[in-house]
């Protein structure tokens, strides 16, 4: 197991690398998530406004 | 009668000349910012002529992109503002032929002179005077194709706040290939050789500007109308 | 020929319906190809002869910087078509994609640091791939930043699809001028970063990757054209149903 | 014969046009009233094609004026909220170079529509230096030499004396007994001889 995570010495370049890459992929789509939640306020906001 | 393209481009280029030289501040400024420019480097990297002539394309070629950038500033904000550039847009004629020929007298006012100015900042720089000639050549060119390239990004910006900052971000970037084969011809003339390759490259780019950059530049400008 | 469809595209109730229905799907099986991609290429695939275990890191360094690429592509093609047909949808699209194509691009970039660093000893190289991707950065960040310096919404989709086709066009040239300098420059690059040659156990896990990736963009535009659509809807009763 | 129909313009998120519709004919004059903000420059600016309506279409000769733009154009003046004149320049050369990438025109020409707008005097004078009211006379005088049939005007008494004011309704009286179409926003009424005048009020429907 502690192979693995040592990946020949290079996890400490490749772990980071990977997280990395992870971290963008979650960090989108959280921010795509929350720019939905922030227009659907936004647009519920100007529909009460016209009301 | 409609006027002819000609003489639409030759009253847009008389137009501008005439103004220019009633404002003459608004064309020195620029190429006194490329000269103090060039003259700080071997401050702050050694005085020493034989490692600043190594150095010398990039501190030319960088001062002449930041001072061309200055000088776009100047290319439609005041058309903007006095209506010019509506007038242009509802005369009925090709708002890319005009801003072609804004374009080229811009050039003409601002590329022109830094790059037959530029052998006093060369010289402080340790550049043969065989090489000056070459330099000339590559600036000029290179000038025209960054113009034309500055014309879509100063028409982008017409609609926009902070519109100084922006004009850079946008144009730099968009910069990168005039840079590096205008610094590979200045590179070549200074070390004594043949600058045709670079030089072909910096035509195509000119070329491929004239014919797309007043396309872009005349659509970004009907939208900054807006 | 049935242009339905087109007309279908157009239209942002029949577009926000469809994104909010697919989006979970595309992300869902984009999820799955990526976790088992990962366990692929982290796991099942053999070691590099050369670059031992290092070689893993092209799992998340290529698609990365394929996704970021791709992106900038579909901006471009979406502002154009949004410029001509004058689609609100189009111009939706063009800037859902900016954001996610600019993180990958950071992504890229980072992953390509961190495998320089025992490639070629050092974290940053001016390699030409990694030059490409950092002026691609700054091409998005141009794109986003015009885009927020406009204040009104159509005028920035107009200006900003005119300054992604003018980007796109350049992309290429931009490519060949860093290879040019590039090769004036030899001696700076110690060693490249070639491809590893791959053999079969190491190429599905990358290839699934690249599938993975492409769908994951697909959702997560779903999502951000539902955000950018209703943005730009002002009065109309679909609005009403979907915020309800 | 112009047409506008059923135009829907929105700035930012105000929808200011909803759905303004009228034709305009030879020898019609097209007065627009209503409030600061009922759209008036931009309904102006929507029918010069400065500005991209919603909805709707503006329509040139029985053609869509989009479509063959430079056609439209050229028979058409406009002249917004300020006049369009380069600081630095005189009436004349302003004259000379913004009608002149229009249509060859000639020194006669450009002092007969000087003369016209009473800007004569201070025609060579730079515009810098020049007052409000005299700046007006001299886009007028623009406008005149344009030949355009179409004109579109924002405001056009705005700081001028009577005397300039009775010159404007003059001049769209004249314009319009020509058989031109004269389109213009005006905030307070206008006296016209011309017997073909329309008013439009804007925001209210």
């Amino acid at each position: 197991m502690s192979k693995f995570f040592a990946m020949d010495g290079y996890g400490v370049y490749l772990w980071p690398s990977f997280a990395l890459g992870i971290g963008v992929i979650v960090l989108n789509v959280i921010l795509a998530l929350r720019s939905l939640a922030a227009a659907k306020l936004e647009a519920r906001r100007r529909l009460e406004m016209r009301s | 009668m409609k006027a002819s393209a000609v003489a639409v481009a030759r009253l847009v280029v008389a137009r501008d000349l005439r103004l220019a030289f009633r404002k003459p501040s608004q064309l020195l400024q620029p190429l006194l910012f490329f000269m103090i420019v060039a003259t700080l480097f071997p401050l702050t990297l050694t005085p020493e002529l034989s490692r600043l002539r190594d150095a010398a394309p990039g501190v030319l070629w960088i001062g002449a992109l930041l001072s061309s950038l200055l000088a776009l500033e100047f290319l439609f904000r005041d058309d903007a503002q006095d209506g010019t550039l509506e007038q242009f847009a509802l005369s009925g004629q090709s708002l890319t032929w005009m801003l072609f020929a804004k374009t080229c007298t811009h050039w003409l006012l601002s590329g022109l002179p830094l790059a037959l100015s530029a052998p006093v900042a060369a010289l402080a720089l340790g550049v043969p005077a065989e090489a000056m000639g070459s330099m000339v050549a590559s600036l000029a060119l290179g000038g025209f194709a960054l113009s034309l390239l500055g014309a879509i990004s100063a028409g982008l910006t017409l609609g926009a706040r902070r519109g100084g900052v922006l004009l850079s971000l946008l144009t730099l970037p968009l910069s990168v290939p005039v840079l590096v084969f205008g610094a590979d011809a200045t590179q070549r003339a200074i070390a004594g050789a043949a600058i045709a390759p670079p030089m072909y490259m910096l035509g195509a780019l000119a070329v491929l500007g004239v014919t797309l950059a007043p396309l872009a530049a005349a659509a970004a400008v009907r939208i900054g109308l807006e | 020929m049935n242009w339905t469809w087109f007309h279908r595209l157009g239209s942002p109730p029949h577009v926000y319906g469809f994104a909010e229905r697919w989006a979970p799907w595309i992300g869902g099986v984009a999820a799955l190809a990526i976790v088992v991609a990962l366990y692929g290429g982290l796991v099942l695939a053999p070691e590099d002869y050369q670059q031992k275990d290092a070689f893993r890191m092209v799992y998340v360094h290529a698609p990365s910087a394929w996704l970021s690429l791709m992106a900038y592509s579909t901006m471009a093609v979406a502002a154009a078509v949004g410029l001509i047909w004058r689609m609100k949808v189009a111009h939706s699209a063009a800037a859902a994609c900016a954001p996610i194509g600019a993180w990958f691009t950071v992504a890229a970039l980072g992953t390509g640091m961190l495998w320089g660093k025992p490639m070629w000893g050092t974290y940053w190289v001016w390699d030409p791939r990694l030059t490409s991707e950092l002026l691609l950065l700054f091409l998005y960040i141009g794109y986003m930043g015009l885009r927020a310096a406009i204040e009104d919404p159509q005028k920035a989709d107009k200006a900003s699809a005119v300054f992604a086709i003018v980007g796109v066009v350049n992309v290429p040239i931009i490519k060949f001028s860093v290879n040019w300098w590039n090769s004036l420059h030899q001696e700076a690059t110690v060693m490249r970063m070639g491809k590893p040659t791959m053999n079969g156990d190491m190429l599905w896990p990358l290839l699934l990757m690249f599938v993975g990736f492409s769908l994951y963009f697909a959702a997560v535009v779903l999502i951000r054209l539902r955000a950018e659509l209703l943005r730009r809807e002002r009065s109309a009763s679909w609005v009403r149903e979907a915020v309800a | 014969m112009l047409t506008v129909s059923g135009l829907h313009l929105w700035r930012g998120d105000r929808h200011v046009l909803r759905g303004v519709s009228f034709t305009a004919g030879p020898g019609q004059c097209v007065l627009l009233t209503g409030k600061n903000g009922a759209g008036k420059t931009t309904l102006l600016r929507a029918i010069a094609g400065l500005l991209d309506p919603e909805e709707g279409q503006v329509s040139w000769r029985d053609a869509p004026a989009r479509r063959s733009r430079d056609v439209f154009h050229a028979e058409l003046a406009y002249l917004g909220h300020e006049p369009p004149l380069k600081g630095d320049l005189s009436a004349r050369e302003n004259l000379k170079y913004s009608i002149g990438i229009r249509r060859g025109v000639t020194r006669e020409e450009i002092d007969g529509a000087l003369t016209r707008t009473g800007a004569t005097d201070f025609s060579d004078r730079s515009v810098r230096m020049l007052s409000a009211g005299q700046r007006r006379r001299v886009a007028l005088a623009g406008v005149l030499l344009t030949g355009a049939v179409l004109w579109l005007l924002d405001e056009p008494t705005t700081n001028l004396d009577a005397d300039g004011q009775r010159l404007v309704a003059d001049l769209i009286d004249e314009q319009v007994s020509h058989g031109g179409i004269v389109v213009a926003a005006v905030h307070h009424a206008m006296t016209l001889d011309a017997g073909n005048v329309v008013n439009l009020e804007l925001g209210s429907t």
